[in-house]
C-alpha cells in the first residue's frame, strides 16, 4: 500500500515535469512568435536599413531575395526561429556586431545591480513583512505600510534624479552617473562582467571602493521597490498563515513564540514566496531600464533604450528575447523550488 | 416513475482514475421517498448529481417516466427535477436577494406572474414577507435553508433531490426542516431521494433505503426492515450499531471496508 | 435629525420592502465602511480634483502651456509663475494643469481596453475549462512571460513613439493579470453550490458568466485595477521619460521630468514639479485601492 | 470517579468579544470542576462550548476579554501565570485536540517530525530517542506501519489516520489534562468511534481528564461520565451522563425530543421551543460539580 504509495509520488512528479516543460516550451515559442510579428510590423524597410536608401532596385532586390522576405511569412517564422535557437539575434545596426556579443558583454552589469538589490528585498523586506503580520497596527507596521505605498508610487527615475541631487550635487558624498570613475575604466580585466567581482579577481582595491561607491545609489535604489514588494507580500501571506488552524495546534504543543512564527508561520510562507521573488527579479529588471538610464548605468536596459531610439530594431526584438527567456528560466527555476518545497504539489 | 439501472461513473483518467460509482440500480415509484445511504466516497452525491445533469462522465441508464435521459438536459427537464444542496452558506447567491433568486427561476422558464409565486412559495416554506427582500447574510443557517427549498418548489418539480439538506444544521433546526419536507412532499405528492449519511434520519424520512460503500450497492432495505433489524449485510449492521453511539466493546467487532 | 434617523432606520431595515430598499441599504453599508478609511476617502477626493482639473483645465491654467517665451526661461517659483518656468520660458503650474488631461486619457483608454477583454477571457476561460481554458491560458502566460515595461518597449518601437501608441502598448501587456485573476475567481465560484443551482433551474452558460460570475469577481477587478491605475501612470511616465511615450512639445509629466534633467543641478523646480504630480495621482489611486480592497474583498484583512 | 480529588476548577468565567455594536458575550458565569473522568461540554453553534475550551488553555485572540474569580489546575491558579509560564502548561500539562485535523497539522512538515517536536519541546532528548518515542507512539494509537507513516505529509493520511496523528501528538508529552474539541465531528460514524475508543482507553490507562467538546448530546452520553449542557453561553446543566434522559430541564428535553430515531414512529418531530428566560437562570451555582 505505501509502496504503491511511493511509486505514485514519482510518477506524478515525472508527469509533471514533462507536462511543465512542454509548458515552458509552447511559451518560448509564443514569445518568439510576437517577436516575430512586432518586426514585422515594424515601419522601417528592414532591407533599406542594410543597403541604405541610396541603392539600386537591382541591389536592393538582391537583398530583399538574401533575407529571404520573398517567401511566405511562416517560411519566415521558421527561419527566423531557428537561427534565434542558434544563438543568432542578427547584427546590431549600432555597433556593428552580433546582437547577442553585445547584450552577453552588458548584462552583468544589470545582473549586478538585479542580484543586489534582490538580496536587500529578500533580507530587509521578508524579515519587515513578518514583524508588521506579528505586529499589527503596531509603528512598525505602519512604517512598513508607508515604505510601501511609496514604492508603489513613487516613479523610480524621479526618485534617482532626486537622490543624484542630494546625494551626489548637494552633499557629494557619493560618486554621480556611471559604473565606475572615468580614470579607473579599462584597467580592471573583464572576467565574470562583474565589476566588483572582477576587481577582487585582480586585487586592485582602489577600484573595487569606487565600483562599490558608485553601485551603492542604484542598487539601494532598485532594492528599495524590491523591499517593498516583498514586506508588502510577506506581510499579507504571514496574516493568511497565522490564522490557520495548525499555528493554534502549534501553541498548544506549547512550541515558543518565536519558533511559531519565524518556523511554523513562515514556513508555510516560503512556498508562496518562491514566486513571488521570482515576479520581483523580473520586474527588477524592468526597473532597470528606467534605472540605468538615469544612472548611465552600462548595462542592459541602457543597450536597451539606446537601441530603441536609434530604431535599431534587431538589438531591440534581441534585449526583448533575452529578457523574456530569463524572465521564463526564472520562473520556471521557481516553479521546480515549489515541486520540491511543497509536498502537496509533488 | 425514476428509475436508475446500472449507473457507473469514472473522474478523471490515468493516474488518478477513480471509479466513483459501480453498477448502482435501483427504482423510485411515484409519490416515494428513497434513501441512499453510506460513508463519505460511497457515491451517494454523484448518483444524485448524475440524476440532475450535473455530471456527464457517467454511463448507464436514467429515465424518469419511462423516459430516457441524455446527458445533456432540455429546458423542461428541470421543471420536472430540483435540487436542494446540504451548505445553505454556499447554495445561495451573496449578492442576489432572496427574492431576485426566486425570481429568476420563473424568468428563465418564462412563467408569468412572479411577484405572486413568490409570496407563495415563501407562505409555503414558512417564510414572512418580511424575508422577501433580504440578502443571505441577513439569514440564519435554517432561513436560508428554506430559501433553499423554496428555489427548489417554485418550479413546481415533481422529483425532489436533497442532497444531505440538514447535515449543516444544528438539531433543533434539523427537526424544523426534516417537518418541513415531510409536509411538502404530503401536500405536493412529490418523488424526492435523500442522500445522507445519517440512518436515523434517513429512517424517518424515507420509504425504501439503498446503502452504499465504496461506490458500489451494499444492499436495498424497505424501512421497516431497517428498524426491525432484518438486515443482510454485516457492513449495514455496523453502520447500525455505530449510529447507536458509543460502545466500547462493539467497536472492537468492527471491520474496515 | 429625526429625518435623518428615519433615513437611516429605512436604510437598515431588516425586512427591506423592495429591492431598491435592499440595495439602497447595501451601498449605504458599503459606503460607510468606506468613509471610515481617512486614507481612502483622501485618494478618492485627490482623483476627484484631478478629474476637475482636467475638465476646466482651460480656466485653471494661467497661461498658455504650449507658448514659449526665452526672456522668461528657468524662473524660480514666485507668484506670476506658480511652479516657476521651464527651459523655454514655458509656465510650468500650466503645463502640469493641462497635463493631467493626458493622464486622465491614458489610464481611462487603458481600463477601457484592458479591464473588459480581461474579465471576458477571464470568465469564459474559467468556466468553460477544457481545451478552451488551456488555449486562453496559454496566451495569457505569453504576455505574461515579458516583463511589462519590456513588451511595452517592444511595441512602442514597433508602432513609433507617441502616446496612442503607449496607450495601445500599456493596455496590451495589462489584460493578462486581469484574466489570470477573474479566471481564478471564476474556478472558486464555479464549483459552489448557487451555481450548481441555477444550473439546476436552466439557466444557459451566457446568463450564469454575466449575471452570476462576473458580478462577483468584479470587484476583486476593481480593487486590482484602480491599484494598477498607479503602476500604470509609472509606466506611462516612464514611456515618457525614457521619450518613447507623449512627444515634446506636449505637457506629459513624464516627458517633462526628461526635459528637466539637464538642469537638476541648478533648478530644482525643473523635475520635482512634474515627478511630484506622478507622485500624488499614483499615490492616490493606491490608497483608494486598498480602502477598496477592504470593503469590497473583506477576506484579506481581520 | 472523582478518585484524587479535583483536577480542574473553573469559577465565573466570563469571555466577551468587542464587537461593533458592543461588547458580544460569548462566555457568561460559566463555572465547573473536573476530576479524572471524562467530562463532555454540549450545545448547538453559538453556546460558547468551544470559547470555554480555549479559555483554559489561554488561546484566544488577543482582542478577547477573559475574566474569572478562579482557573485552578492542579491546585495552580492559572490566572496568575505568564504567558511563558502558560506555555510550560500547554501541551506538557494540558492538551487539545481540534476538530479537522486537514487544518490543524502543518501542512508542510512530515507527520513523524510534528509529532516529535511535540515531545522535545518539553524534554530534552537526543533525536534518536525522540524518533523511538514518537514511533511507540504512533503504535499506541494503533497504527500499524509507524516507520511508513511517519514519514507521510499530512495531505496523504485520511482523516481519521489524521485524528489518530493528531491525539498520538497531543498525549505524547503525557499531559494529565486533555480538551478534544469536535475531535470526531469531521469523520465517519465507524471511524469516529475507532477514534473515540483509542481516545478512550489511552486517557484511562494513563488516568487523565479529558473534556470532550460535542454538539451531539446522544453521542456524548454514551461515552462521558458527566456532561455540562450549554446555551448562549451560559450552563444549562450538568448531568451525569446515566440520568440524561431523566433530565428536566427544558432545553436539554428539547435537545432529546427533536432528533430522529431509527425505531421512532414517522410522525412530526417536536422541535425546540426557545425560553428567553433560560439566559437569566444562574445555573452556575449549582453547576460546580458533586
Amino acid at each position: 500500500m505505501l509502496q504503491l504509495f511511493t511509486i505514485r509520488r514519482v510518477k506524478k512528479a515525472t508527469h509533471q515535469t514533462v507536462r511543465l516543460l512542454i509548458m515552458v516550451a509552447i511559451t518560448f515559442f509564443g514569445l518568439l512568435f510576437i517577436t516575430f510579428l512586432i518586426g514585422r510590423v515594424v515601419p522601417i524597410d528592414p532591407v533599406l536599413a542594410v543597403v541604405g536608401d541610396k541603392a539600386s532596385p537591382e541591389v536592393y532586390q538582391q537583398a530583399r531575395l538574401a533575407m529571404g522576405l520573398d517567401l511566405p511569412v511562416w517560411r519566415q517564422f521558421f527561419i527566423y526561429m531557428g537561427s534565434v535557437l542558434h544563438g543568432d539575434l542578427g547584427t546590431s545596426v549600432l555597433t556593428a556586431k552580433p546582437v547577442l556579443q553585445d547584450i552577453l558583454r552588458v548584462f552583468p552589469a544589470t545582473l549586478e545591480l538585479a542580484v543586489i538589490a534582490t538580496c536587500i528585498g529578500i533580507f530587509v523586506g521578508i524579515p519587515l513583512g513578518v514583524f508588521s503580520a506579528v505586529k499589527r497596527g503596531s509603528f512598525l507596521d505602519h512604517i512598513t505600510r508607508v515604505i510601501g505605498l511609496l514604492g508603489y508610487s513613487l516613479p523610480i527615475f524621479w526618485l534617482g534624479l532626486l537622490a543624484l541631487i542630494v546625494f551626489y550635487a548637494k552633499l557629494d558624498l557619493l560618486p554621480g552617473p556611471g559604473r565606475i570613475d572615468v580614470f579607473y575604466e579599462d584597467i580592471v580585466d573583464p572576467v565574470t562582467g562583474i565589476m566588483l567581482i572582477d576587481c577582487i579577481i585582480a586585487r586592485e582595491w582602489d577600484i573595487f571602493w569606487n565600483a562599490l561607491a558608485h553601485i551603492i545609489m542604484p542598487a539601494t535604489l532598485l532594492g528599495y521597490y524590491s523591499m517593498a514588494y516583498l514586506s508588502r507580500m510577506t506581510r499579507s501571506f504571514m496574516i493568511e498563515q497565522l490564522r490557520q488552524e495548525y499555528i493554534l495546534t502549534a501553541r498548544v504543543k506549547g512550541v515558543a513564540e518565536w519558533r511559531v512564527i519565524w518556523g511554523h508561520a513562515l514556513g508555510n510562507c516560503a512556498i508562496p514566496l518562491i514566486t513571488v521573488v521570482a515576479l520581483s527579479f523580473g520586474t527588477l529588471l524592468e526597473g532597470s531600464v528606467l534605472t540605468e538610464t538615469v544612472f548611465a548605468w552600462p548595462g542592459l536596459g541602457l543597450y536597451l533604450t539606446k537601441s530603441l531610439l536609434n530604431a535599431d530594431m534587431n538589438s531591440v526584438l534581441g534585449s526583448t528575447i533575452v529578457v523574456g527567456t530569463i524572465f521564463l528560466g526564472v520562473n520556471l527555476f521557481s516553479d521546480f523550488l515549489y515541486k520540491v518545497l511543497d509536498p502537496r504539489a509533488r | 416513475m425514476l428509475q436508475v439501472d446500472n449507473l457507473h461513473v469514472i473522474f478523471g483518467h490515468g493516474l488518478d482514475l477513480n471509479h466513483a460509482v459501480k453498477n448502482v440500480s435501483f427504482t423510485v415509484g411515484q409519490g416515494e421517498s428513497f434513501g441512499l445511504v453510506g460513508e463519505s466516497g460511497s457515491g451517494k452525491s454523484t448518483v444524485l448529481n448524475c440524476i440532475a445533469g450535473l455530471i456527464n462522465t457517467w454511463q448507464g441508464e436514467i429515465e424518469i417516466d419511462g423516459e430516457r435521459l441524455s446527458h445533456r438536459r432540455p429546458k423542461s427537464f428541470y421543471r420536472k427535477v430540483q435540487m436542494v444542496f446540504q451548505d445553505p452558506y454556499g447554495s445561495l447567491h451573496p449578492r442576489h436577494t432572496v427574492d431576485r433568486t426566486l425570481k429568476e427561476s420563473v424568468n428563465i422558464h418564462h412563467l408569468g406572474d412572479a411577484n405572486l409565486r413568490v409570496v407563495k412559495v415563501l407562505g409555503e416554506v414558512g417564510l414572512g414577507p418580511q424575508f422577501r427582500f433580504r440578502y443571505p447574510h441577513q439569514l440564519s443557517g435554517g432561513q436560508r435553508q428554506r430559501v433553499a427549498i423554496a428555489r427548489a418548489l417554485i418550479l413546481e418539480p415533481e422529483i425532489l433531490l436533497l442532497d444531505e439538506p440538514t447535515s449543516a444544521l444544528d438539531v433543533s433546526i434539523q427537526a424544523e426542516i426534516l417537518n418541513l419536507l415531510q409536509d411538502i412532499s404530503k401536500k405536493r405528492n412529490l418523488t424526492s431521494i435523500l442522500v445522507s449519511h445519517d440512518l436515523a434520519v434517513v429512517s424517518h424520512m424515507c420509504d425504501n433505503i439503498l446503502v452504499m460503500s465504496q461506490g458500489a450497492t451494499v444492499e436495498a432495505l424497505s424501512c421497516d426492515q431497517l428498524r426491525s433489524g432484518d438486515i443482510k449485510q454485516r457492513y449495514t449492521r455496523q453502520l447500525l450499531v455505530a449510529s447507536k453511539g458509543y460502545d466500547r466493546a462493539a467497536i472492537d467487532q468492527f471491520q474496515d471496508y | 435629525m429625526s429625518s435623518t434617523r428615519r433615513w437611516q432606520h429605512w436604510l437598515l431595515s431588516d425586512s427591506p420592502a423592495s429591492p431598491f430598499q435592499a440595495a439602497a441599504g447595501r451601498t449605504y453599508l458599503g459606503l460607510a465602511e468606506f468613509l471610515k478609511n481617512r486614507l481612502a476617502v483622501f485618494g478618492l477626493l485627490i482623483i476627484a480634483a484631478l478629474i476637475l482639473i482636467a475638465f476646466f483645465a482651460p480656466y485653471i491654467a494661467p497661461c498658455d502651456p504650449l507658448v514659449t517665451n526665452l526672456v522668461n526661461r528657468l524662473q524660480p517659483l514666485s507668484a506670476a509663475h506658480y511652479f516657476g518656468t521651464d527651459e523655454v520660458g514655458r509656465d510650468i503650474f500650466s503645463r502640469i494643469v493641462w497635463g493631467s488631461r493626458l493622464t486622465l486619457y491614458v489610464i481611462g483608454l487603458v481600463a477601457i481596453i484592458a479591464a473588459p477583454v480581461g474579465i471576458i477571457i477571464g470568465t469564459v476561460s474559467g468556466y468553460f475549462g477544457g481545451l478552451i481554458d488551456t488555449i486562453l491560458m496559454r496566451i495569457t502566460d505569453i504576455f505574461l512571460a515579458f516583463p511589462k515595461l519590456i513588451l511595452a518597449l517592444a511595441f512602442v518601437a514597433a508602432l513609433g513613439p507617441g502616446i496612442e501608441n503607449a496607450v495601445i502598448a500599456i493596455a496590451i501587456t495589462s489584460w493578462p493579470p486581469y484574466a489570470r485573476i477573474a479566471r481564478g475567481e471564476t474556478i472558486t465560484i464555479r464549483n459552489g453550490d448557487f451555481i450548481k443551482a441555477i444550473r439546476l433551474q436552466g439557466a444557459g452558460p451566457i446568463r450564469i458568466i454575466t449575471g452570476h460570475i462576473m458580478p462577483l469577481c468584479i470587484s476583486s477587478l476593481i480593487v486590482r485595477i484602480t491599484l494598477d491605475m498607479a503602476g500604470i501612470i509609472l509606466t506611462a511616465a516612464g514611456l515618457g521619460f525614457l521619450g518613447l511615450g507623449a512627444q515634446p512639445p506636449s505637457p506629459e509629466w513624464g516627458a517633462m521630468t526628461s526635459t528637466g534633467r539637464a538642469y537638476i543641478i541648478d533648478h530644482w523646480w525643473l523635475i520635482t514639479m512634474p515627478g511630484t504630480a506622478i507622485f500624488v495621482v499614483s499615490l492616490a489611486f493606491n490608497l483608494l485601492g486598498d480602502g477598496l480592497r477592504e470593503v469590497l474583498d473583506p477576506k484579506s484583512d481581520n | 470517579m472523582n478518585d484524587s480529588g479535583h483536577l480542574l476548577d473553573v469559577k465565573d468565567l466570563t469571555v466577551s468579544f468587542p464587537s461593533p455594536r458592543g461588547e458580544v458575550c460569548a462566555v457568561k458565569n460559566v463555572s465547573f470542576s473536573l476530576g479524572h473522568e471524562k467530562i463532555g461540554i454540549v450545545g448547538e453553534s453559538g453556546s460558547g462550548k468551544s470559547v470555554t475550551g480555549r479559555a483554559i488553555l489561554r488561546l484566544l485572540p488577543p482582542y478577547a476579554h477573559i475574566h474569572a474569580t478562579a482557573i485552578t489546575f492542579q491546585e495552580k491558579d492559572l490566572l496568575s501565570f505568564s504567558e511563558q509560564e502558560m506555555r510550560r502548561i500547554r501541551g506538557r500539562q494540558i492538551s487539545m485536540v481540534m476538530q479537522d485535523p486537514k487544518y490543524s497539522l502543518n501542512p508542510v512538515r512530515t507527520v513523524g517530525e510534528q509529532i516529535r517536536e511535540a515531545y522535545t519541546i518539553h524534554r530534552k532528548v537526543p533525536r534518536r530517542q525522540a524518533r523511538q518515542q514518537t514511533l511507540e507512539m504512533l503504535t499506541a494509537v494503533r497504527i500499524r506501519n509507524p516507520e511508513q507513516v511517519y514519514r507521510l505529509y499530512p495531505h496523504e493520511v485520511s482523516g481519521g489516520m489524521g485524528q489518530r496523528i493528531m491525539i498520538a501528538m497531543m498525549l505524547i508529552p503525557e499531559p494529565s489534562l486533555l480538551i478534544a474539541d469536535e475531535p470526531t465531528s469531521a469523520l465517519d460514524v465507524t471511524v469516529q468511534l475507532q477514534v473515540l475508543a483509542i481516545l478512550d482507553d489511552l486517557v484511562t490507562q494513563r488516568g487523565m481528564g479529558l473534556i470532550f467538546i460535542s454538539h451531539d448530546l446522544e453521542l456524548v452520553a454514551s461515552f462521558c461520565d458527566r456532561i455540562i449542557i450549554m446555551y448562549g453561553g451560559r450552563i444549562m446543566e450538568v448531568v451525569d451522563a446515566a440520568n440524561l434522559h431523566q433530565s428536566t430541564h427544558p432545553y436539554t428535553r428539547g435537545l432529546l425530543n427533536c432528533l430522529p430515531r431509527i425505531d421512532g414512529d414517522k410522525g412530526k418531530l417536536s422541535t425546540l421551543q426557545r425560553d428567553a428566560s433560560w439566559l437569566d437562570a444562574d445555573f452556575s451555582a449549582t453547576a460546580g460539580g458533586k
